[in-house]
């Protein structure tokens, strides 16, 4: 096995880490800030990719379904939130997890009605449909523009959380909610606006994997265990909780896949069963 | 343990044991198949209503023990020529193995942590299945015999006998799961889903417990898996898939969990609705996520609950006059605990 | 909104002439109308219903209702839902089946019933080898039957070594090892065998990377459905068409979603038992009414749903309902299909038809179209345990 | 800090809001673990112990907030109590609850406890005082070597102080009792020995009678309360 391989090897793994990540982030966000588990996530990251595809069979531009989708994805999230998650945030886990987990059921039929059960393709934009050459390497640009993505979004939610009053806030929900609505903080406008922001990063991460992977009902269901085991391993709540977890699911499972080929699928649950056997709270709680 | 000892439990479960006897008499072939899935389902809810509605661990991974309860019993008939009584006693014997060490995992995990850890393990148990050539991988196992009791006079090849005999099982579990929880054991389950705080301050360890609970539920599970072996003749990797937990899970919840009778109930409910509903549009997930949803928000007891407030308000409004004057005694009792929280799963839910 | 109960009127009752005596002949439809075959299930009831509209005149005043159910590609049921058809609804034939887990579930219960079952895709090999049964009946195809001849039109072009990719389960297996078999029986080494999580795969990057590090001159695959759209558009991004050319079990560019797979099919070579621009006067009516009726192009899907359709008609013309003679006719049966000539081998249940072997090239109008490169006649498989033939 | 408490002692700790009494509850009982320092019972070290393992060894507390089974019968709160104290959790088919024995001890508490009256009540619909009550009811019930009771009248009537400090006064000499309070009159009748933390330090350790004098005692604690 050559240098190149094992640097494809890494990009592969990255990339699949940065989609990972957009897409656990504001799931974990949701949970950290609202102490609400929401299965309904992959379903956003479904519709995102529906909707984009729309959008880019309407207009013809890919960029325009990049920031379209995730726009009105947050606008059914906004309805949404109105009609039923607002009242369910005290109702405890378990109720949110059954709730969601019903929205997960009819988001795929209602995704099924109006998309129908086919594959749909999803062309890249003309720019990024070739390869790269880089270090004696070919690349997809396609996957090269995915991992730029996540970079940027990793940096954009940084610099948000750390460096602005809003993070200030939302920082201070997390630790100590009634607290921060003590000092003045719109709790509840709060709560509002970063579950319509975390589904639209689910419905971009939506749009953002549908060039490589295409458009179907069930990727909703799919893509929410590995979201969910991002988000554990991470530990619920944080961003760097969200950046460790989407890095290593994303590494093991891309390396597993490779280097014990007969327990691929396998080695991410381990990791998964071994991170809650050795540390029951993920690696960065928001909340000790 | 008040649930356990109301006379609506008694009542309901009688009602839902007859309803099935004459089903199964009385109905035609497809009603007899959907009845015996009843029951099949009906036991891996109330098997997971011993951990989701007592200590409260919501397992999203009872597929794992359902399957490995159908896949021993089928591995070691199809495959290995075992008689009958013996694969059963292998299925129970590896479900409750599973049981114990999935309870052993997952004894420090609370909340959110212990669906995940229970969801991870049962897809775990999914992936090695569909891998793995020996048990057939992706299209399941063949060949698998029901039980053969001409020496009774049963024809179990039969579907009326067949749905009969499930029933009278489902029946036997219920009994065997009350009695266990108005043990000093399920006592102490119960306890240790209200308050593990004081559970410790009494100088008893939880974790015992859980453990203990996880292997009797798998085992009950994989029960249920044997039965669902020798209904279907045949088994598949889809038992194990975490949507199928789901379903189970489901089901508990929509009948009522913490009441034993209600996921039965549930069980019962969600099969029919399934048939009935598929019958006339292909989208019947539709209508479940409606349900699930509406079950959550109308406060989680599910099915059982309604039956519940329905009680309470007939009494209401038959005893007005009474319960002024006795508020002690036993109707004005009945009448409070009806609005109190159950074990159910909207703890705030409804306000 | 799905029809429950689908009457296809006879020809003759269509004319008006009412017939006392004609009898009505129920055929259960077992096929998946949700889950992830949902859109093979639609498509194969599509073709059947063709094929009732074409043929079924040749029942004269009998007429045939149509039962379809949902097996959901769930095993239990498809199971139970094939036990309602039969001892319930009391049906002469059942036909459908899409995935080989559901025929292995309701296997037992055929051959037990007695009641025939002709199976339109479902290609799992033991179905017509070590388990099969005089009254199940394919005729689709066989996983081995597709890539055999891939295996050996591959040695025959004078590649030396390949590298194989399939999911990891029984379907992708039994494609893989009839490719090696023949490959390597006439000279060939296939280097490696990659086996991805059935399903749980969407990005096919690190495997693909894998395939190119064995350094094999060409790339043996077999995708089909959601993962074939996945797969393509991934191998042609990563620029491996010149490095690594593609060979294929057909299903990955199938005519059900080449729209989905794009350009990115340009040039792959595939083995199929339907090729949809087949020059025959039988493909040239089916093509232009499936057209017609339903606004796209016809796949194998279509076909084999056409042809269960055809063969029961037949097989009911000849048997009048009796179970037994049923199954007699349907084993000897042979007409002209779209797909070109084909029979039933009686050693074994399984359809003997023709192979193509196909690439994906530009049409003059610019759409994708398949340029047949060679036809490999009356492939038939081995008995493989099989013990129908006396 | 450092604090010794013999066999048979009736302690209070008092002290004001946020002084860290309920802290120093957690840590005796095995809530929390000690960040330093070291714990024992009866000479034997426990720092290392969780609160099971100290709850066997004889200690048994009432929290501060009710920490009660809210979803069952008083009679089953109870009848938990005395099972663990019994070591007869773990019976699997009998209802141990059924026991003569045990019911009968069930009874006896509930009498003491003047909670009789409401046996097949379910917790949730008890009145606060009553609760309050089954509170200590279930400490008591482990028939504990050391009991430590966290603020037991909070909230309660000036009749049910008194019947809480009735009780408390009969039982067995035997039996170590601390008490966390902030109703003085009861800390002065009840404790043969006061302690008062003041930020998380023992700013007084003397009799009842002593700490009425203690400038200290009125500057830091009386103070606060006037």
């Amino acid at each position: 096995m050559t240098a190149a391989y094992w640097l494809t090897q890494l990009l592969n793994a990255l990339q699949y880490s940065m989609l990972l990540f957009v897409l656990s982030v504001g799931l974990t966000v949701v949970f950290g800030l609202m102490n609400f588990v929401n299965l309904a996530h992959g379903t956003f990251y479904a519709l995102g990719a529906f909707i984009g595809w729309s959008l880019l069979r309407a207009t013809g531009s890919f960029w325009l379904a990049l920031v379209g989708a995730p726009l009105l994805v947050a606008a059914i999230a906004a309805v949404l939130y109105g009609a039923m998650i607002a009242r369910m945030q005290r109702a405890g886990h378990l109720a949110q997890v059954l709730a969601t987990l019903g929205l997960v059921f009819m988001g795929v039929e209602v995704m099924r009605i109006i998309w129908g059960d086919f594959a749909l393709d999803f062309a890249a934009p003309p720019l990024l449909q070739g390869h790269v050459q880089l270090f004696g390497l070919v690349y997809p640009a396609y996957r090269l523009f995915v991992i730029a993505l996540g970079l940027l979004a990793m940096v954009a939610l940084w610099l948000l959380l750390e460096r602005t009053a809003l993070g200030a806030m939302v920082r201070a929900a997390v630790d100590h909610a009634d607290m921060a609505a003590a000092l003045g903080v719109r709790v509840d406008r709060l709560f509002f606006g970063m579950f319509c922001f975390g589904c639209a990063l689910a419905a971009l991460a939506g749009v953002v994997a549908a060039p490589i992977f295409s458009v179907y009902p069930g990727m909703g269901i799919e893509i929410l265990i590995p979201t969910l085991i991002v988000v554990v391993v991470g530990g619920l709540g944080s961003l760097k909780g969200a950046v460790a977890g989407s890095l290593l699911v994303g590494f093991v499972d891309t390396f597993g896949q490779v280097l014990l080929p007969q327990l691929a699928g396998i080695v991410v649950y381990a990791l998964l069963a071994l991170t809650l056997l050795l540390r029951p709270q993920g690696l960065f709680p928001a909340r000790a | 343990m008040l649930r356990l000892f109301d006379p609506l439990r008694t009542l309901l479960a009688l009602l839902l044991l007859l309803a099935g006897l004459w089903w199964a008499r009385t109905g035609d072939y497809f009603g007899r198949e959907i009845l015996a899935e009843m029951a099949v389902f009906a036991i891996a809810a109330m098997g997971l209503d011993l951990l989701a509605g007592f200590p409260r661990l919501v397992s999203m991974g009872h597929g794992l023990f359902v399957g490995i309860g159908a896949y021993g019993y089928a591995v070691a008939t199809a495959l290995w020529g075992w008689s009958w009584p013996a694969a059963i006693l292998l299925a129970l014997a590896l479900s409750a193995l599973a049981g114990l060490l999935v309870g052993l995992a997952t004894v420090r995990a609370r909340d959110v942590f212990y669906i995940m850890a229970t969801l991870a393990f049962g897809q775990m148990g999914y992936v090695w299945v569909v891998r793995s050539a020996e048990l057939g991988g992706d299209d399941g196992l063949a060949g698998v015999p029901r039980p053969e009791l001409a020496a009774l006079g049963l024809d179990l090849g039969d579907s009326a006998t067949f749905a009969t005999l499930l029933v009278l099982l489902a029946a036997a579990v219920y009994l065997l799961l009350g009695r266990l929880l108005a043990s000093g054991f399920g006592r102490t389950l119960v306890a240790i889903g209200q308050n593990e705080r004081r559970v410790r301050a009494l100088g008893i360890a939880p974790g015992p417990y859980r453990v203990a609970a996880t292997t009797v539920s798998g085992t009950v599970a994989g029960f249920a898996g044997v039965l669902a072996a020798m209904h279907s003749m045949y088994v598949s990797p889809e038992l194990f898939h975490w949507t199928w937990s789901g379903e189970v899970l489901t089901m508990a919840i929509l009948g009522g969990v913490g009441s034993l009778v209600g996921p039965a109930l549930g069980a019962a409910a969600v099969v029919w609705l399934k048939y009935a509903v598929s019958g006339w549009t292909e989208y019947w997930g539709l209508f479940l996520g409606l349900f699930l949803i509406l079950a959550v928000w109308t406060g989680g007891q599910g099915l059982y609950g309604y039956l519940e407030r329905l009680r309470a308000w007939l009494l209401r409004t038959l005893t007005r006059q009474e319960e002024a004057d006795a508020r002690g005694d036993r109707t004005g009792q009945t009448l409070r605990r009806s609005h109190r929280h159950r074990p159910g799963v909207a703890a705030g839910g409804e306000g | 909104m799905r029809k429950r109960y689908l009457a296809v009127a006879t020809a003759a009752l269509l004319a008006g002439t009412t017939a006392v005596a004609a009898r009505e002949y129920k055929v259960g439809l077992l096929l998946p109308y949700s889950g992830v075959y949902a859109a093979l299930g639609k498509e194969i009831q599509a073709g059947f219903e063709l094929g009732l509209e074409h043929y079924a005149a040749e029942l004269g005043e009998d007429t045939i209702r149509l039962l379809p159910e949902d097996t959901e590609v769930k095993p239990a049921v498809g199971l139970t839902k094939a036990k309602k058809l039969v001892l319930q609804d009391k049906v002469d034939v059942l036909a459908g089946l899409v995935s080989s887990g559901v025929l292995a579930a309701v296997r037992d219960f055929v051959d037990g019933a007695k009641v025939p079952l002709v199976v339109a895709n479902a290609g799992n090999i033991h179905a017509t080898g070590k388990q099969c049964s005089r009254y199940i009946i394919r005729v689709s195809f066989s996983n081995a039957q597709i890539t055999r001849p891939m295996g050996r039109y591959m040695a025959e072009r004078g590649l030396k070594t390949v590298v194989a990719m399939a999911p990891d389960y029984a379907a992708g297996r039994q494609d893989v090892e009839a490719m090696r078999g023949a490959f390597e029986a006439a000279g060939g080494k296939v280097l490696k065998e990659i086996y991805t999580p059935f399903r749980k795969t969407k990005d096919f990057g690190p495997y693909l990377t894998e395939a190119q590090a064995t350094g094999a001159e060409a790339l043996f695959v077999f995708y089909a459905g959601g993962e074939a759209i996945s797969f393509m558009k991934q191998y042609a991004s990563f620029g491996l068409k010149d490095k690594l050319p593609l060979y294929a079990a057909g299903f990955l560019t199938s005519q059900l979603y080449r729209n989905a797979i794009g350009e990115a099919a340009l040039g792959s070579i595939n083995s199929l038992h339907y090729v949809t621009t087949l020059d025959n006067p039988e493909n040239a009516r089916f093509q232009q009414a499936f057209q017609q009726k339903y606004g796209r192009v016809a796949s194998e899907f279509a076909v084999q749903g056409y042809d269960a359709a055809r063969l029961i008609v037949a097989a009911l013309a000849a048997s009048k309902g009796d179970k037994e003679k049923f199954v007699d006719a349907a084993r000897t049966t042979t007409f002209a299909s779209p797909r070109g000539p084909w029979r039933i081998d009686p050693a074994t249940n399984n359809i003997v038809q023709n192979i193509y072997v196909y690439q994906i090239v530009q049409g003059p109008d610019g759409r994708l179209v398949e340029k047949v490169l060679k036809v490999y006649e009356n492939e038939q498989d081995p008995p493989n345990g099989c013990q129908l033939a006396g | 800090m450092s604090l010794q408490v013999a066999r048979g002692e009736r302690l209070a700790v008092i002290g004001p809001n946020g002084a860290g009494k309920t802290t120093l509850f957690n840590l005796l009982c095995g809530e929390l673990r000690p960040s330093g320092g070291m714990i024992r019972i009866q000479g034997r070290d426990v720092t290392r112990e969780d609160a099971v393992a100290r709850a066997r060894r004889g200690l048994s507390r009432s929290f501060q907030q009710n920490t009660l089974f809210d979803e069952v019968r008083v009679r089953d709160n109870l009848a938990l109590a005395v099972l663990a104290r019994r070591r007869r959790s773990w019976v699997f088919w009998r209802d141990p609850a059924r026991d003569p024995d045990i019911a009968r001890e069930v009874e006896d508490l509930a009498h003491r406890l003047a909670l009789a009256e409401v046996l097949d009540q379910p917790v949730g619909t008890l009145a606060y005082g009553t609760r309050r009550q089954l509170e200590i009811a279930l400490a008591l019930a482990r028939e504990p070597e050391v009991l430590m009771l966290d603020e037991p009248t909070a909230g309660m009537s000036p009749e049910e102080t008194r019947a809480i400090l009735a009780l408390v006064k009969q039982l067995p000499e035997s039996m170590t009792v601390v008490l966390i309070e902030h109703d003085l009159d009861l800390v002065f009748e009840f404790a043969r020995r006061v302690v008062v933390l003041d930020y998380g330090r023992v700013v007084f350790d003397g009799t009842p009678e002593e700490a009425r004098r203690s400038p200290v005692v009125r500057e830091i604690y009386m103070g606060s309360e006037a």
